[in-house]
């Protein structure tokens, strides 16, 4: 790329030849005007283009394929990795990668997950009600590129409104089902989801490949539809923006790169006081300090939190060894003697307590009567241990 | 709108951003709540004394908790009612005979030494309010197995004492126990309503199980430890209860009389000393179970709940070390 | 911490190192059975805090005045001869002409030759140093037992029996459990960290740590 | 190691082995008869102490509570005590020497173990020729302190005077025909009273009858 140079919408304008990556597009068409680094969610400096938006929302040339169902898996694959397709329930992991598993491990089962990854998230949901039929579509094309004949699509059960609009998009496909899930957090974790649906345990530090499972997010099966009948790349997605502290939330259709500041605006800017701006949700999204944050293929919500709704990790007190938090880890680990050893500087120590299967989802940390920053000392453990 | 003004003021912390609303001292304060049924029985049968001897024993605790965080220069944490629930608690375990120096010492041991030199909440080996309580039988062993008559509570000072329940059995085996009580059927009534001797918030069974349901109820406790207590006691003692031979032993006279109740469902359950895993309550409380009941058959006291809760207390880090939580994905393998 | 004790350190020092810096039991927290199975009464505490003064010098004096002699690989057997022997022969002597003491600790007198204190002070001190300043070496640590001795059983007999060398300072029992052997863990626990607190507000904890042992 | 090592070792062993068996011999020598010699006068007036009004006391055989050794004994009064200066024929002193005549038994003396809450009770005590109890002691023990152990105070010593073996009984009230128990230590009073008193007079009882074969002591010691 270079400055100055014109782009269409869906123009390539990041390549990669790494394996477990994907290309990135236009969102928008206009002139280059900057090659920088900029922050990403994460608050990390990352390489970005900046485009000058003309406004003609021009699209490159797509090429649009009815047929797409006869495509071989393989071409299927491509026009999917072409498209630059990610995991859209936050990790981003490259969807090619994940279609693409190695022969010893056969795949036999593809779950979509429409089990919203985190509380007061709704785009999963939203997309759910209103294109129920593309997101089936898009399951089919991902059965029909791994060879796989069952298909599901979990929802939890507090939705049945989805549940309703999917059964009714897959009632003529004998083998996708729609499965209605018990509600909680985190449900839509991939290991927790194919447990409830398929009664199968991921092992510890494994993938979903080892039980010939592959979970994809929603939005990826509608990205996945969208990239393979009309060649349109992934350049946008459904942003949930809520919160007490924005005036009308709501989910948008936002273009990849959008910066989070008119997010907000669109929908209504800031009620009140907010306190926290939150990329993701609120177990495991990241806190903001800036809202020149542009949206990412990952990012699921935008979450402006108030000051009575949020809490801070400052003061928290002795474990009193309730176990609440035992009870709630989806991963059935012993998050309170992990936060004590970490406390106590035994980071290694912590391995023996299974450190390394904790993903993190901060159940524990919301449950602690103690107010422990639980997920903060795994994360401590996890950065100082010998691997 | 001025969305850009408001970015210098954000916060940025780590997830998660939310937090549920239980606090520890709502703990504290509901477990304590949960004792108030059993704390009225305590002061309608044995009178204006219980209410002394408790108060006491509570006031010793906060200035206990009070003097040491001021001597260590820790924060002073007496509104988490911590201290209030070990002086509570450590009153309903001792007889309303109790002379003012029992309640004051015993609450002292347990709050300052076997609390907060301990490192304070959550870092005690051992339930603070039965050590307060084993101190104070080691020390004054007449003391405190000097009980008053339940009905006499009313009438003023010179109550008459008489034995408990347990200590008859063991003296004078069943039939001198319903030789006293009449008949089986009103020994068993009077036991659950709590009319008899024993400490003052340990012998009405039916206001602790109210406490202990509504603990059950909001989730605070789990059926797991007092279950599992209750029916080893109650299998024990029929095994090896009778003085007939194997399986003629009273398991409801076991389950009802003593400090049982109040031990399974609010001192065994303490979060701080009992294992946090549920199979490790389980077996927590078989072994609780299975040292009582040693304890009251062949040892010389006629009560064992609190030393063998104490007992357990010492095994509960080991039983939480060996009984970890099935990780996630790991258990099938093991099982394959 | 260097035990090469030099000619020119007194002998006054060596003494005083035993009973304070190096304190058997509150500052090297070795011999703790005895610490608390004797000294439910202050004259139980001095009298087998005695014995161990007699043995701990004659110990130390015996294993100063050999240690050239003997071979490194077999010390610690030799050490514990020299010990049982002088062990032995107090109790001997308190079977023979002390009757009245020896009713009352002669249980006791025997597992001296168990005391981890004195095999340690006969390896870091006496083993390497000269008769001298090995006897007052043993002088010094016996005494330091001793007076750990009396200051525990000073206040278990105070507080459980309400007495004093057998003498009734307060009429009634005040607390049974002091001198029962729990008093004894609570008692000797309390003045370790009360001596501790000491040390690190006046001295800046530049003690001795220690490890446990009987 | 060298041969130079190997010889050193054996001579350290050697060498300090015989000192040290030579410097406990010797001690041994002075004073094991005087302890000795302490023993049995202890002994003796442990015995003497139990039934003052004797002259003599003897041996009459042993017996085993609880599988543990113990002795028991007659104690006599004599019709006349004569007393006899004989010379000793090893140190050539002049020494008093009491003849008896005419004894006649006033009474027993029994030593008897009972089991307590948390030891075996050494027991000594007397009976006259009816059979009461004269006078208790005990020995040993290691009952629990400021409970159990209060066995040992003439409070509860003084209960058994008088007492045969039907009211040797413990009972929890308040009474002085049978033996009232220590407040909170019901296990040691019975320890005392039925276990081992009463125990060691049924024993008496049937000795003095000659229904008592006496065991091999050697078998049962250890």
């Amino acid at each position: 790329m270079q400055i100055g140079q014109e782009v269409k919408k869906g123009d390539l304008i990041g390549e990669t030849t790494a394996f477990v990556s994907a290309p990135v597009h236009a969102s928008v068409s206009g002139k280059v005007v900057a090659l920088m680094d900029a922050p990403n969610a994460m608050g990390k400096m990352v390489p970005a283009v900046v485009i000058d938006n003309n406004g003609k929302e021009e699209w490159t040339q797509l090429r649009d394929n009815p047929d797409y169902m006869k495509l071989t898996p393989e071409e299927l694959k491509g026009k999917i990795k072409d498209a630059g397709i990610v995991g859209m329930g936050g990790a981003t992991f490259p969807t090619h990668v994940k279609l693409s598993p190695p022969k010893e491990k056969p795949i036999d089962v593809v779950i979509i997950n429409g089990a919203e990854c985190e509380p007061y998230l709704t785009a999963d949901h939203r997309m759910m009600v209103e294109s129920p039929s593309d997101i089936i579509e898009g399951l089919k094309i991902l059965m029909k590129v791994l060879g796989v004949s069952k298909g599901y699509v979990g929802i939890e059960n507090n939705k049945p409104d989805a549940i309703a609009k999917m059964k009714e998009a897959s009632s003529g496909e004998a083998n996708i089902e729609v499965a209605e899930l018990e509600v909680k957090y985190p449900q839509g974790a991939e290991k927790m989801l194919i447990k409830a649906i398929t009664d199968r345990n991921v092992p510890a530090g494994g993938l979903p490949m080892d039980v010939g499972v592959v979970v994809q997010n929603v939005g990826t099966a509608l990205a996945v539809f969208e990239a393979c009948r009309y060649g349109k790349p992934l350049i946008e997605r459904v942003v949930t923006v809520t919160g007490l502290g924005v005036k009308t939330p709501g989910n948008l259709r936002a273009r990849v790169g959008t910066p989070v500041k008119e997010l907000i605006e669109t929908c209504g800017g800031f009620n009140n006081s907010p306190a926290k701006v939150i990329l993701g949700g609120p177990m495991m999204g990241f806190a903001q300090y800036t809202l020149d944050v542009p949206v990412a293929k990952g990012t699921s919500g935008i979450l402006v939190m108030s000051e009575e709704e949020h809490s801070t990790s400052g003061k928290f007190g002795p474990c009193i060894k309730c176990g609440n938090c035992i009870d709630a880890c989806p991963m059935g680990l012993m998050p309170s003697m992990l936060s004590l050893l970490s406390e106590k500087g035994f980071y290694e120590e912590t391995k023996e307590y299974n450190l390394l299967d904790c993903f993190e989802c901060g159940t524990c940390t919301y449950v602690c009567p103690s107010k422990r920053p639980i997920v903060q000392f795994v994360r401590l453990s996890k950065s100082l241990i010998k691997r | 709108m001025a969305v850009a003004k408001k970015e210098q003021e954000l916060i940025v912390t780590v997830s998660p951003h939310i937090r549920n609303d239980e606090t520890v001292s709502r703990i504290m304060w509901t477990v304590s709540l949960s004792l108030l049924p059993a704390f009225v029985f305590g002061v309608y049968f044995f009178g204006p004394r219980a209410v002394y001897v408790t108060a006491l024993c509570i006031v010793g605790a906060f200035f206990s908790e009070w003097l040491v965080q001021k001597m260590t220069g820790k924060e002073i944490t007496l509104n988490d009612g911590s201290a209030f629930l070990t002086g509570l608690l450590l009153g309903m375990n001792l007889p309303s005979s109790a002379p003012f120096y029992i309640p004051l010492v015993s609450s002292f041991v347990a709050v300052a030494i076997t609390k907060q030199l301990f490192g304070g909440l959550g870092y005690n080996i051992f339930n603070p309010a039965l050590i307060g309580r084993a101190f104070a039988l080691i020390t004054w062993p007449r003391a405190m197995t000097t009980w008053f008559e339940p009905t006499a509570a009313f009438v003023g000072l010179d109550a008459k004492t008489t034995a408990t329940p347990l200590a008859i059995l063991k003296e004078g085996g069943m039939q001198k126990i319903i030789e006293i009580f009449g008949d089986k059927m009103s020994l068993y009534t009077d036991l659950l309503i709590g009319h008899r001797a024993g400490s003052l918030g340990e012998t009405s069974v039916i206001a602790l199980l109210i406490g202990g349901a509504f603990l059950i109820y909001k989730k605070y406790i789990t059926w797991h430890i007092p279950i599992s207590f209750l029916a080893t006691v109650a299998l024990m003692a029929w095994i090896f209860g009778g003085r007939e031979g194997f399986f003629t032993g009273d398991p409801v006279l076991h389950l009802l009389s003593g400090g049982l109740i109040l031990g399974a469902f609010f001192m065994a359950t303490d979060y701080v000393t009992c294992p946090s895993t549920r199979t490790g309550q389980i077996i927590f409380g078989i072994g609780c179970g299975l040292l009582t009941i040693l304890i009251r058959l062949k040892a010389g006291y006629p009560e064992g709940v609190m030393f063998a809760i104490l007992l357990m207390n010492c095994f509960s880090p080991l039983i939480d070390r060996n009984m970890k939580s099935k990780v996630f994905g790991l258990a099938k393998e093991a099982q394959q | 911490m260097s035990h090469q004790h030099q000619e020119k350190v007194s002998y006054w020092a060596i003494v005083k190192n035993g009973i304070i810096k190096e304190n058997t039991i509150f500052r090297l927290v070795i011999s703790l059975c005895p610490a608390i199975a004797v000294t439910n009464s202050v004259k139980n505490g001095f009298l087998l805090g005695a014995a161990v003064v007699f043995v701990q010098a004659m110990v130390n004096s015996t294993v100063a005045l050999l240690r050239n002699f003997i071979h490194p690989r077999i010390r610690i057997p030799i050490f514990m001869l020299i010990i049982s022997g002088w062990v032995t022969v107090v109790d001997m002597l308190m079977a023979a002409y002390a009757r009245a003491a020896y009713k009352e600790i002669g249980l006791y007198i025997q597992i001296i030759v168990a005391f981890a204190s004195i095999l340690a002070r006969a390896e870091v001190f006496a083993s390497k140093n000269k008769v001298g300043a090995s006897f007052f070496d043993g002088l010094g640590s016996g005494l330091g037992f001793l007076v750990a001795l009396v200051t525990i059983s000073f206040f278990r007999e105070l507080l459980g029996k309400g007495t004093l060398i057998g003498f009734t300072i307060v009429p009634v029992k005040p607390m049974l459990i002091m001198i029962l052997p729990a008093g004894g863990f609570l008692v000797t626990g309390l003045l370790m960290g009360f001596f501790n607190w000491i040390d690190m507000r006046f001295y800046g904890g530049k003690g001795a740590g220690g490890a446990g042992g009987h | 190691m060298t041969f130079k090592d190997i010889l050193k070792i054996t001579m350290n062993l050697v060498v300090l082995y015989l000192a040290g068996g030579l410097l406990l011999a010797a001690v041994y020598a002075k004073t094991s008869p005087i302890i000795f010699k302490k023993n049995e006068q202890e002994k003796k007036e442990a015995l003497q102490k139990m039934m003052p009004e004797a002259d003599v006391i003897e041996k009459l055989g042993d017996w085993y509570p609880h599988e543990k050794h113990a002795e028991y004994f007659v104690a006599k009064k004599c019709g006349e005590l004569k007393i006899k200066k004989v010379k000793n024929e090893e140190t050539g002193k002049m020494k008093e020497e009491k003849e008896c005549i005419n004894p006649r038994t006033i009474g027993y003396i029994v030593q008897t173990f009972g089991k307590g809450y948390s030891s075996y009770i050494n027991i000594l005590f007397s009976v006259d020729n009816n059979f009461r109890v004269q006078k208790i002691d005990i020995l040993h023990h290691a009952e629990t302190p400021g409970l159990g152990d209060e066995i040992v105070l003439d409070y509860f010593k003084n209960r058994f005077k008088g007492k045969d073996i039907e009211h040797l009984k413990v009972v929890k009230t308040e009474t002085t025909k049978y033996i009232q128990a220590i407040t909170g230590a019901t296990i040691s009073s019975r320890a005392v009273a039925e276990d081992g008193i009463r125990n060691g007079l049924e024993f008496l009882e049937k000795a003095l009858k000659g229904e008592v074969k006496h065991e091999p002591s050697a078998s049962r010691e250890g």
